[in-house]
């Protein structure tokens, strides 16, 4: 057992901690340190284009794709310092989810076809997923997709709808999940499809947070037309395709790099809140609960290290995934709320900055993102299946209930 | 020993929250927040109409005498509703601070105005390096010829933009942090080189962070006694720290309520939500937190009550061991203190499990603008941040703790 | 709405005081100060004979039976003095449980041959409810009575076991539930009667508990021989008589009164603790928590007051009264552990008084009390309807889950 | 990176957890307490024989040059199998104690044979108004003549009444809770005027209060440099704290394993208990603590096995921003006292509420002296209550923490 890094792992660190230091622009990292999730799609595809240029634009990918061919120490210290630095992290629909899937499922044909946009940034995507009456239960799924023949070919007609789609107002192609058959049990019946945001009969309704962001949408299906060469897999064993990427989905989730950095902006913001002649250094009860956060998130970093680092390596990680996101998301909710609440009476402001001289100094950190960000996070524990899923998930799949 | 309310009160509440329900319907309330105050001035006079505005004052200024009591129910229903109004700003901190601390003529002059919705004022205390130590006062007011000038800076005064008067908070001895010393001013907010920082609040209203630059005020400008501000102050604002633990208990039952009808309806798995026995437990935590929270609001509200009591008639501490009479009055305002941050810390911590539960309970739909849940939250969130959050009146409690016990009724 | 008592009830409060200060002994007063909740059967009948010469043996009877006809301010009041002052609780199982059963369903002759026993305190009843596989799901219990005639007329038989059984190695009764019929649903064919702990084929064998201390038992019985006089109610209908003796016992298991009895004591030790120069009160991370427990049991105080005292009155009580079980268990948990790790290393002694002359003095209360009393409190948020049980009946009755 | 085991320490484990179950199942526990001192000669005996108490001491003193992670292996296996014995007081702070602060001779005259299991010994640290502070030491020591006077009273000493030789801690200068002037002697029981009082503990151990009355002891029993005690007894202290908290996290996963096992097998309402989906969430979260404190033991364990490292070779501060070479060691101790304290507080606050859901989840039978599981809530109580409970060490990391971050690996 040893818990250090190698000097070629370090090296490699260094290498990645200096390459952002010497690209990520400062509006970029500026957004990123105001915790904020969703870019605008410049922005992503700028800092995508840092990484491809650099041959990291999908590490994780194999080699032949344009991968980076990295250890699996590689992939962890290279997502760990992107996060400390505060560079984005993957767009995660197409590079991270999509692409594994049709490299596993898709035929060569949809390979060439859609890897290379993926790689290059130029072709952004969103995932089709959710339904209004299918969140948690994702497989009770209803939008509908109709084979049909006409004069162009073989093709599905989608009518219905998908909500809470993330990026779907930026992105160029959905891949998603659709009903095919509706006669068997709700996991049969479902085909995976990729889908070009462009077609006619295509709406996209923005949603609102109720702490003002837009980043979520209801996209509206009416008559639209996929090509069958669209389909990812077989028809109607689309949930398998689903399932392998919802695996891929679990990794990362404990995003233990971005809350150590919210973390340090916290310990800096502690030092920066003055009270009376102090600050809230000062303040033991308060420094109690950073102390804790901190603390847990150590706990939670060294838990996800063993499990990438144990016997078997990340392939023998299974279900025990669900309690990186469960922990995970709790703890980023946590440290944004201790911020939030360090800001005493500047909480409520939901302007930038603070107008007299000798009010407080954000230093690296605004009270309006600061709020906007404890308010945003509170999704973490419903995304990317809700943690009640995660802990049933682990009840069933490592306890055995 | 009684839990009931009387018919009046029963009445009362049913009326606010009808009025509410029409008027202030969760539907439009977005587009209200729109106006450039939060609200409009419609419903301002519409709520001076309903005899809000003049409830908490004697009869001798117009007021309608209420108790702490019909205050309570009143911002039960304001959080319920989630109502946006300066009724903090301008009767609870404002009208009561004057209540407490002016001179009769002030009083006479300024409390009838409020009453009639004719007056608004807003409270500069807070500044913005004190924390929530109410003083924590750097904001100096130095005699100087038949008057006095002020400097320094005050934060997060609630409403100052569309008040016609603000009572400024300025120390005019002692040092930094001292509660002897302070002194309030009636300030004109249109007056020369006074600079207001207008924004809004996460939960929908107003507040101003302002800049008092060498500005000079007459003797008149002073509101009651030179130096004497701290305990009117100290009484007033737990006064509204326990009106806001209303405001947030009211919150709490709608998101429990709310809660439960998601429950009862939204399906996965082929089951309503409400059959899987671990959101059951977790509901029923919520259900409890709204229990026990309400229980110490009332306990603060009637500890207020009690304490109103005109001298003489106070038996609050006829039960107390060896308190002589001489320290009868300070101990009764600690044990209202106490409660208070009891009230605050206690409703506080529940109130944002509640809200947090509350949004997880519904899932995506929990996120989004158009459902009252995420609202909740903010003004929770919000109420916290306001008087004190559940940490610093925890502290204060813990501070005032050391009393015999097995005294209280 | 107010929130004090007349004068006519402060007189009341007083004179109970008054009344456990001149009569409460102070060996018993000792044992109820340690936590201990079981006393030897000679303490209880001592304490209840000074209250049975008050009148106030048995309070809450109706007045014709030997009840002290009073107000439910009155009972309240009493309850919580007694508390209060460290004197014990009411005998619970013939003074509370059974008592109001045989009023409600006994026969004439029942009540007059049993209640005066209870009464005076002569006898002394243990109840037989839960078995070794029916603890929550009480109603699946299968000890067994049949219906027999012989020479000495009608009985039943009884053969099986109960488990868990408080006070059964002290009582001269036993009211329990059994089965008469297994034909249909679980809560029908049970039948209640009452049992000789004396009968011959009554066994009894004391469990003991892993802090060491016994207090309940699994009583055997091979063909017990129960005449049917003793049955209260009709046959196969006891699960009737149980739902209403159920009820009663969620009253006053909030144990605020005790409650606030052990935070005085442990407000007292955290002045009697030394910690270098100073005491416990000099830290605040410690007061914390017991100003967090204060308040919470303030909380839970007003509420039962207000289950008690609001519209209604405490007949309206409905299943908000599980609330009261659920928290007030949880608080009294609370209180003795913070007590027990007031201790620091004086926690590990099994031992009465430290040896050593500078060595933490603990006025009232004794280092090995405290922990036994922090260990053994665990029980209470498992008897009495465990506290999963009353969250279940909360969400179903109150929420309509 | 590497959290695989090496196949030495697997088999390791596996003999230890083999040995145990033969050797000492629970069934035979509570008899094998009845022994006065918690456990037998024989068992002792078998320790020795199966090398654990030479494990963590070097080769030259007949020591097996064990790990920490070994000690580690050898806790976890302890705390599953709720073994009693004196390791903790003979092997973890007394014989740790002279390997770190005694002179060659001492060692070497010493270690042999604690580890040949000829030599068992107790550390008297505590005092009774000391709390967790191991500088808040009042017991004095005075030179007179060719030797010591001692006065003063110790507490808790583990294992005293059947140790051969019991290590005390002194205060040779300086104030009541300063770390400099504090010296260790090596103390025989048997000698006049010694007065030990002796108790069981509530886990089944042994342990003494003493009281020190005018003792006069010679110069060689002095172990070690005068004055020089704090850091080595602190030391070795925070590497016991550690191996307390393996014995935790072995008792936290037995609960689990235990629970699950229950949960399989119990029914109620003509279900198995693990079917109710409150109770799967809740063993959910005992299983999440279970991981979470494991990980932290792990943590601690690594930074004490770097410690040990030969000056030079230590590279644990290698990307550490702004640390100079000369301070180097010293905040490597404290970043070693960080981890310490973190596993302290996280596995004392877990195992707690793990050993209280163990007993919740076993119903009237968690509470039964014939079951494990309140034995184990009984052990983690314990645990917290030495070397300083989970506030203790939250303070401590508190007061810690100040550093640069992002510099750990």
């Amino acid at each position: 057992m040893d818990m250090k890094f190698n000097a070629q792992a370090e090296e490699f660190r260094a290498k990645v901690r200096l390459f952002v230091q010497d690209n990520l622009p400062d509006d970029i990292r500026m957004k990123v340190s105001e915790e904020e999730m969703i870019l605008p799609r410049e922005m992503m595809q700028r800092w995508h284009h840092a990484l491809y240029k650099q041959g990291w634009g999908c590490p994780s990918w194999p080699k032949e794709h344009g991968g980076a061919g990295w250890s699996d120490e590689q992939h962890y210290l290279f997502e760990r310092e992107i996060a400390l630095c505060d560079a984005p992290r993957p767009i995660p629909y197409g590079v991270v989810m999509l692409a594994p899937c049709l490299i596993e499922y898709g035929s060569k044909a949809q390979q060439e076809k859609f890897l290379p946009g993926i790689l290059t940034g130029e072709q952004l995507w969103c995932q089709g997923f959710s339904e209004p009456n299918a969140g948690s239960d994702l497989a009770s799924l209803k939008c509908k997709a109709e084979l049909a023949t006409d004069d162009s070919g073989d093709h599905y007609v989608i009518n219905g709808s998908k909500t809470w789609t993330s990026d779907a107002h930026v992105a160029d192609w959905m891949f998603g999940l659709f009903r095919t058959d509706s006669s068997g049990r709700k996991q049969q019946g479902i085909t995976f499809l990729m889908i070009d945001m462009k077609s006619e009969g295509v709406t996209i309704s923005p949603l609102e947070n109720y702490e003002g962001t837009h980043e979520v949408n209801q996209v509206f299906f009416d008559n639209v037309r996929v090509p069958v060469d669209n389909r990812v897999g077989i028809e109607n064993e689309g949930w398998g395709v689903a399932k392998y990427l919802l695996g891929l989905e679990r990794f990362g989730t404990a995003e233990v790099g971005r809350s150590l950095a919210s973390l340090g902006r916290l310990k800096t913001l502690a030092q920066t809140v003055s009270v009376g002649s102090g600050s809230l250094l000062d303040d033991s009860d308060f420094m109690n609960e950073v102390a804790r956060a901190e603390i847990a998130l150590r706990a939670l970093e060294v838990t996800e290290q063993r499990f990438l680092f144990g016997p078997g390596g990340s392939q023998s990680m299974g279900a025990e995934a669900s309690m990186l996101k469960v922990r995970g998301t709790e703890i980023q909710q946590d440290i944004l709320e201790l911020a939030h609440q360090a800001l005493g009476y500047h909480a409520h402001a939901q302007i930038d900055v603070i107008s007299t001289e000798s009010a407080y100094n954000p230093a690296a950190i605004a009270p309006k993102a600061i709020a906007k960000a404890h308010y945003n996070f509170r999704k973490t524990s419903i995304y990317a299946g809700s943690n009640e899923i995660q802990k049933t998930i682990i009840a069933k799949a490592v306890l055995g209930l | 020993m009684n839990f009931t309310f009387s018919e009046e009160q029963n009445l009362f509440r049913d009326s606010i929250r009808r009025y509410l329900e029409e008027t202030y319907p969760f539907e439009n309330r977005a587009k209200t927040l729109q106006h450039p105050n939060g609200y409009s001035e419609e419903l301002w006079q519409s709520l001076a109409e309903l005899g809000w505005l003049a409830l908490p004052f004697a009869e001798e200024y117009d007021g309608l005498g209420g108790s702490a009591i019909d205050s309570m129910i009143v911002m039960e229903e304001i959080g319920r509703a989630l109502l946006v109004s300066p009724i903090l700003s301008t009767v609870l901190l404002s009208g009561q601070l004057i209540a407490n601390a002016g001179t009769e003529s002030q009083k006479y002059d300024l409390i009838p105005q409020i009453g009639a919705g004719k007056l608004k004022l807003a409270l500069a205390f807070a500044e913005p390096d004190a924390g929530y130590d109410l003083a924590q006062v750097a904001t100096s007011a130095t005699k100087e010829g038949n008057g006095y000038r002020l400097n320094g800076a005050k934060c997060v005064v609630f409403n100052a933009q569309s008040a016609d008067i603000i009572i400024v908070v300025a120390r005019t001895s002692g040092h930094a942090n001292a509660q002897e010393g302070l002194s309030l001013f009636l300030l004109d907010p249109t007056m020369d080189g006074l600079n207001l920082k207008n924004y809004r609040t996460h939960d929908g209203g107003c507040a101003s962070d302002i800049i008092l630059d060498d500005l000079f005020l007459p003797d008149k400008a002073l509101l009651g006694d030179i130096g004497m501000a701290y305990p009117h102050l100290q009484r007033v604002v737990d006064q509204a720290a326990v009106a806001l633990c209303a405001e947030a208990s009211g919150a709490m039952w709608a998101i429990c309520e709310q809660s439960g009808a998601y429950f009862k309806t939204r399906e996965q798995f082929g089951q309503n939500l409400g059959s899987f026995q671990a959101l059951q437990h977790r509901l029923v935590d919520v259900y409890m937190k709204c229990q026990l929270s309400q229980s110490l609001v009332y306990d603060a509200v009637c500890a207020l009550d009690d304490q109103d009591l005109p001298k003489g008639q106070n038996d609050f501490l006829k039960n107390a061991d060896g308190v002589t009479k001489t320290c009868a009055n300070k101990t009764l305002a600690q044990k209202v203190s106490q409660k208070v941050s009891a009230a605050k810390y206690h409703v506080g911590m529940d109130a944002r499990s509640v809200g947090q539960e509350g949004i997880q309970f519904h899932g995506g739909m929990g996120m989004m603008t158009e459902l009252p849940i995420g609202h909740y939250y903010k003004r929770i969130t919000m109420i916290n941040a306001t008087f004190g959050d559940p940490r610093y009146h925890l502290k204060r409690y813990r501070d005032l703790m050391y009393q015999p016990i097995n005294s209280a009724a």
